[in-house]
């Protein structure tokens, strides 16, 4: 299934033709087990340990975010968008202010720019950190989950400093930012990016030459890049299958053309490909803080926006590069000063299609890793 | 390529830009061939989102967006069509095999149905559940409460 | 060496749980509580090896036996559905034709045992001719040795039986080889 | 009563036999319960030394507020556990979920009739020592085999099948290593070997090097085998995929609780101290010390003796170490007592050690234990580094390679064997 043309849907979605033989066995994952991630459920036909076909079963945690945004204001709904992907609240949260200022037609300040890659590239750091740290416990190894979460604390710390919170940080303003950098924020996020660089070392050590490691991740939920480019995959996942895409180059939003980085790529699409594009697109978001930070320009933080938000008629698609992929806002304005729809592209939802084409074939324990390796958010996938 | 696509259906298509961001309007018979046309000779091989707004007041009450983008010419594109309440859209899992929980969602929410789709079912609803929530006439706080009654046995669930 | 513990006692009560066991595992109508009997029956087994001074015998049962065959059967017989076993009418028509063999064969064996010690007592005192402390060594000598060794020819032969079984069982469970 | 104590003193006065080879019943059931109760005071130990161990290998404290340093949390833990309702869920076969843990439990505990903590300090001798373990160990396979069964419920059954299908296959490739012991055992003058596990360990001294360096590398190959089969046998990681929690909650022991689970916890703790201590007998040496043969004499015999009472004073060290780092708070003054307590304790028992008599008899016991203590040591480490195996990548190891590889060294220490010279003298002995 290499060539897309031939990706028919019947591939993907309808039983197979043995779905009554008597050797299958349908057995229910979820949706309260500890290797999904929060409450997916996930329904896999067998055959003996082989998975056949599986189907999802969302929608655990619907809580009608995208309703929710036609009775709020532009800047009332700014905090709910946290809550979707709460492991990576700013990037959700920058992904809407851009979007809304774009509608809006203002530009955030260049100081203000500076300050939101900084925190969503540390956002980044911590949700691949996150993402590491329960894929690994899934697959046996319990250690690497306490190294990243103690890493990880340092970022928290970090937005703590800045915004008060913690995991859904509500850090930015449509039209730049609320808070300026606290005293000494400069310092910390170098201290930071010296701290966490051995660290990152000390994951790699434990994992990538482990044999057990090696052999649990190789060749285990392969997906190939038209294949994944069919099936809407992006991010990590669809870097992992050879596709060297990622939307902070392509088409760059905030000032990511001002920094130097690369976008990691993998040949063989499986498990342990996405794992090493992971560990590298944290340390290249290292590299943009390190260039950021030393940049930050005097100036103001907020572009001149008025009080209340009450963007022309018209509609923007606007999307960024989160930690799980591409998340795109498509907010359609009616000339009031509440959005009159909000559509949220969260990638976890579409790569999570991506589960039943990786499964297929693969072993009952290896659903687990690739639940694990697709790095889903249920509170994105069911908004 | 808006030209070319103009020259060759005509006023079907309207092609419109707003804040730098293309669009085009399609009459919904011009869809599936359009979107054929889009993937195999435009390249736009990567099917971002598909959704829908609803406009309760107007007579074709739905807007059904594509969001499209091409890898090669590294250009995104929306495709809209207009549809009335009850009209079907042809499925375009054959084009972009991603259409498919995309068009379940939008069924899910707005109650649009797409043919030849394999298991058209709702996706994060209960598969129960009456009513598409994010039609403009279903109220923030409505919900099937006799669904509620049933299956969580209690009164309501707010 | 000292003498042992309550041997009639002992010889009894271990036969009992034996004969107990052998008549649950066809009695009972849940395979898993068969298979359990026939572990405890086989256990009490080792338990009688081991009091005829045969430690060898008595320890390669269980690890076979009890450890190793049961296992693999329990291993089957827990994916079988209880509820249609239960159902099932246990004694099939020839439970008279059974009946009248097991009888037969237990009245040979009492007639073997009068004919054969002739009123001696049951439990003569004699040691057996290879003590506990060297069991392992006598029954390898007897097995291989050169001179002592007289089985070796036919357990040679039973390794090779076992080998062309192992063989065909894997002949016949892979489809294609 | 003074005709007891002499009886006592008689006893303590032999060196070389087992109570249960003197056919003394007295100091059986004595050494019995010292069994028991010593393998219990090392599983509780052994629960803590985990958590805190783990803990710190993960850059966490472990439990810290239950006494000193949280000593006391596994004593807590045990109550919490003997308290919770003991539930037998209404689907479940009562008689035989009953029965489960007992069984595990058995033939967990049963197994220490032979361990051969010196030459004297076995409960007995037995002629088939070795095979008994084997044996025994392996009927805990049918305890979780019948706890899953009969939990009537799919995770369970899961993770019994897979345990018994593990066990099962792991046993092969562990008894293929244990043979090439033991065609090692029979490369002495009388060119017989031996199961028993004292006679092992005696041989080893014979033959003046423990088993592990017995034709290099061919022991270090077995012992190698027989290490990763043990791992395997007792459902530890980096194979416990019979309790792996991602997938299976936890395995065959989901449905119980309370002191049945406790005792599920309790076998399998005994269960790794009873594989470590074949390790240790068989190539590790056992009882013996260090370099038994090449610094021998009265001299090296003392220092070595001293150890034990060394190794309780460096415990009771730490504890006082600690107990001046405790905080200067009068709410840790209960704490800063307690630790210093023990800290007490440690260092009497260490002092009795340096006693004539008891140096004597220990010393046996001491090295045992520290060899078996760094099993357990290497089994949390294990714990603490490697993923999980999947199932047929299990398998895979132990019929592809594990299985082959314990073939050829049987083979190969038979064919080595037999070229050494002893074996040249046996034959002699035989032909004359």
């Amino acid at each position: 299934m290499t060539d897309p043309n031939t990706l028919s849907p019947l591939d993907l979605d309808t039983p197979d033709k043995t779905f009554l033989d008597a050797n299958e066995l349908v057995i229910n994952m979820g949706p309260q087990h500890p290797a999904t991630h929060g409450v997916l459920r996930v329904i896999l036909r067998l055959d003996g340990e082989k998975v056949m076909g599986l189907e999802c079963v969302i929608g655990y945690l619907h809580r009608g975010v995208e309703k929710i945004a036609e009775n709020r204001t532009y800047t009332m709904f700014n905090p709910y968008v946290d809550r979707m992907d709460y492991v990576a609240a700013v990037s959700n949260g920058l992904g809407y202010c851009e979007a809304v200022e774009k509608l809006l037609n203002v530009e955030a300040p260049a100081r203000a720019q500076y300050i939101r890659v900084i925190l969503t590239e540390l956002n980044r750091i911590a949700s691949h950190q996150l993402w590491l740290g329960t894929h690994a416990l899934d697959i046996g190894a319990i250690t690497p989950l306490f190294y990243t979460f103690r890493d990880r604390e340092e970022i928290l710390k970090i937005f703590e400093k800045y915004c008060g919170a913690r995991l859904t940080t509500h850090a930015f303003r449509i039209g730049g930012l609320q808070y300026e950098s606290y005293d000494g924020f400069e310092k910390d996020v170098r201290n930071f990016v010296n701290f966490v660089k051995p660290k990152i070392d000390e994951y790699e050590e434990l994992l990538t030459t482990n044999r057990i490691w090696l052999e649990r991740t190789k060749g285990v939920g392969v997906i190939s890049g038209p294949d994944a480019i069919a099936l809407g995959v992006t991010g990590p996942v669809l870097r992992a299958s050879g596709v060297k895409w990622d939307i902070r180059k392509a088409l760059p939003y905030a000032n990511y053309k001002n920094f130097d980085f690369e976008i990691p790529t993998g040949q063989s699409g499986d498990t342990y490909d996405r794992y090493l594009v992971r560990m590298v697109e944290m340390r290249q978001s290292l590299r943009i803080v390190e260039q950021a930070v030393e940049g930050i320009p005097e100036g103001p933080i907020m572009a001149k926006v008025p009080k209340v938000i009450k963007p022309a008629v018209g509609e923007i698609y606007h999307s960024i590069e989160a930690p799980k992929g591409e998340l795109g806002y498509f907010i359609v304005s009616d000339g009031s000063t509440q959005p009159y729809r909000i559509r949220v592209r969260p990638p976890s939802f579409v790569n999570l299609q991506a589960l039943d084409v990786m499964c297929r074939g693969q072993l009952v324990a290896d659903v687990i890793a690739v639940i694990g390796t697709l790095d889903i958010v249920l509170g994105e996938v069911d908004r | 390529m808006i030209a070319k696509l103009k020259g060759e259906y005509g006023s079907g298509i309207e092609p419109l830009t707003y804040l730098g961001q293309n669009y085009m309007v399609v009459d919904r018979s011009l869809i599936p061939e359009l979107l054929q046309v889009l993937r195999n000779e435009e390249q736009f091989d990567y099917c971002v989102d598909l959704t829908a707004v609803h406009y309760p007041k107007r007579e074709k009450q739905f807007d059904v967006v594509w969001v499209l983008y091409s890898f090669a010419r590294n250009e995104r594109i929306r495709v809209k069509t207009l549809i009335a309440e009850g009209e079907t859209l042809p499925s375009s899992i054959p084009v972009w095999a991603t259409a498919n929980w995309l068009e379940r969602e939008v069924f899910d929410m707005f109650g649009i149905k797409f043919d030849g789709h394999p298991d058209l079912k709702r996706i994060l609803l209960p598969d129960g559940w009456k009513g598409h929530p994010l039609r403009k006439d279903y109220g923030i706080l409505q919900q099937d409460n006799e669904w509620v009654q049933i299956n969580l046995g209690i009164e309501s669930g707010q | 060496m000292n003498p042992p513990v309550a041997t009639p006692f002992f010889f009894y009560l271990l036969s009992g749980i034996m004969l107990i066991g052998g008549v649950l595992v066809i009695t009972r109508k849940n395979a898993v509580h068969s298979a359990l009997a026939l572990i405890t029956t086989l256990l009490a087994q080792a338990a009688l090896y081991l009091m005829l001074y045969a430690p060898f015998v008595a320890g390669v049962q269980i690890i076979l036996y009890a450890g190793g065959i049961m296992v693999l059967f329990l291993f089957v017989i827990m994916l079988i559905s209880i509820e249609r076993t239960m159902k099932e009418r246990q004694f099939n028509k020839q439970w008279l034709v059974g009946m009248i063999a097991a009888a037969s064969l237990g009245g040979l064996f009492i007639s073997v045992y009068t004919t054969s010690t002739k009123g001696q007592v049951l439990f003569p005192e004699g040691r057996m001719a290879y003590g506990e402390a060297q069991n392992t060594q006598m029954i390898a000598a007897l097995l291989f040795d050169r001179s002592t060794g007289m089985y070796m020819f036919a357990f040679e032969i039973a390794s090779l039986l076992l080998l062309v079984a192992i063989i065909g069982a894997v002949v016949m469970s892979k489809k294609r080889i | 009563m003074h005709e007891f104590i002499d009886y006592i003193q008689s006893y303590l006065k032999t060196k070389d036999l087992t109570p249960g080879g003197d056919g003394n019943i007295f100091w059986a059931t004595v050494y019995i319960l010292l069994v028991f109760v010593g393998l219990s005071v090392a599983v509780i130990a052994m629960n803590w030394l985990e958590r805190k161990i783990l803990a710190h290998m993960q850059v966490r404290l472990g439990p810290m507020r239950v006494g000193p340093h949280g000593l006391l949390q596994p004593i807590a833990d045990a109550i919490k556990l003997l308290l919770k309702e003991d539930i037998i869920p209404s689907e479940a076969d009562a008689a035989i979920f009953w029965v489960a843990p007992f069984m595990v439990v058995l033939s967990a505990f049963t197994v220490f009739v032979v361990v051969p903590f010196g030459p004297a300090h076995a409960i007995t001798d037995m002629n088939i020592g070795i095979l008994f373990m084997l044996g025994v160990s392996s009927l805990s396979v049918l305890g979780i085999v019948m706890a899953g069964w009969a939990s009537n419920s799919h995770y369970p059954l899961i993770g019994a099948l897979r345990s018994s299908a593990q066990m099962v296959s792991y046993e092969v490739a562990m008894g293929l290593a244990v043979v090439s012991v033991i065609i090692m055992t029979s490369l002495n003058l009388d060119g017989v070997g031996s199961l028993s596990m004292i006679e092992i360990v005696k041989q080893q001294q014979a033959q003046g090097m423990w088993f592990i360096f017995k034709f290099f590398p061919l022991g270090l190959v077995g012992f190698v085998i027989f290490a990763i089969a043990m791992v395997a046998e007792t459902n530890r990681a980096p194979f416990d995929l019979p309790e792996a929690e991602s997938e299976l909650t936890a395995g065959f022991h989901t449905e119980y609780s309370g002191f049945r689970w406790s005792l599920f916890f309790l076998a399998e703790y005994s269960a790794m101290i009873a594989v470590s201590s074949i390790a240790v007998t068989l190539w590790l040496g056992g009882w013996l010390r260090p370099f038994p043969n090449w610094l021998n004499g009265t001299t090296w015999d003392l220092v070595f003796s001293f150890f034990p009472g060394l190794t309780f004073l460096f415990f009771a060290a730490i504890c006082f170490f600690n107990t001046v780092r405790m905080p200067k708070h009068p709410l840790f003054k209960i704490q800063t007592m307690g630790l210093a307590g023990f800290g007490v304790v440690l260092g009497l028992i260490g002092l009795a050690m340096f006693y004539g008599p008891v140096r004597e008899r220990v010393g046996d016991i001491y090295w045992f234990s520290a060899k078996v203590a760094a099993f357990m040591y290497l089994y949390i480490w294990y714990r603490g580094t490697f993923p999980r195996y999947r199932f047929d990548q299990l398998m895979k190891v132990g019929w592809k390679v594990l299985l082959p590889m314990g073939l050829a060294l049987l083979i190969l220490t038979a064919g080595v064997g037999m070229r050494t010279e002893l074996w040249a003298q046996v034959q002699e002995v035989l032909h004359k």
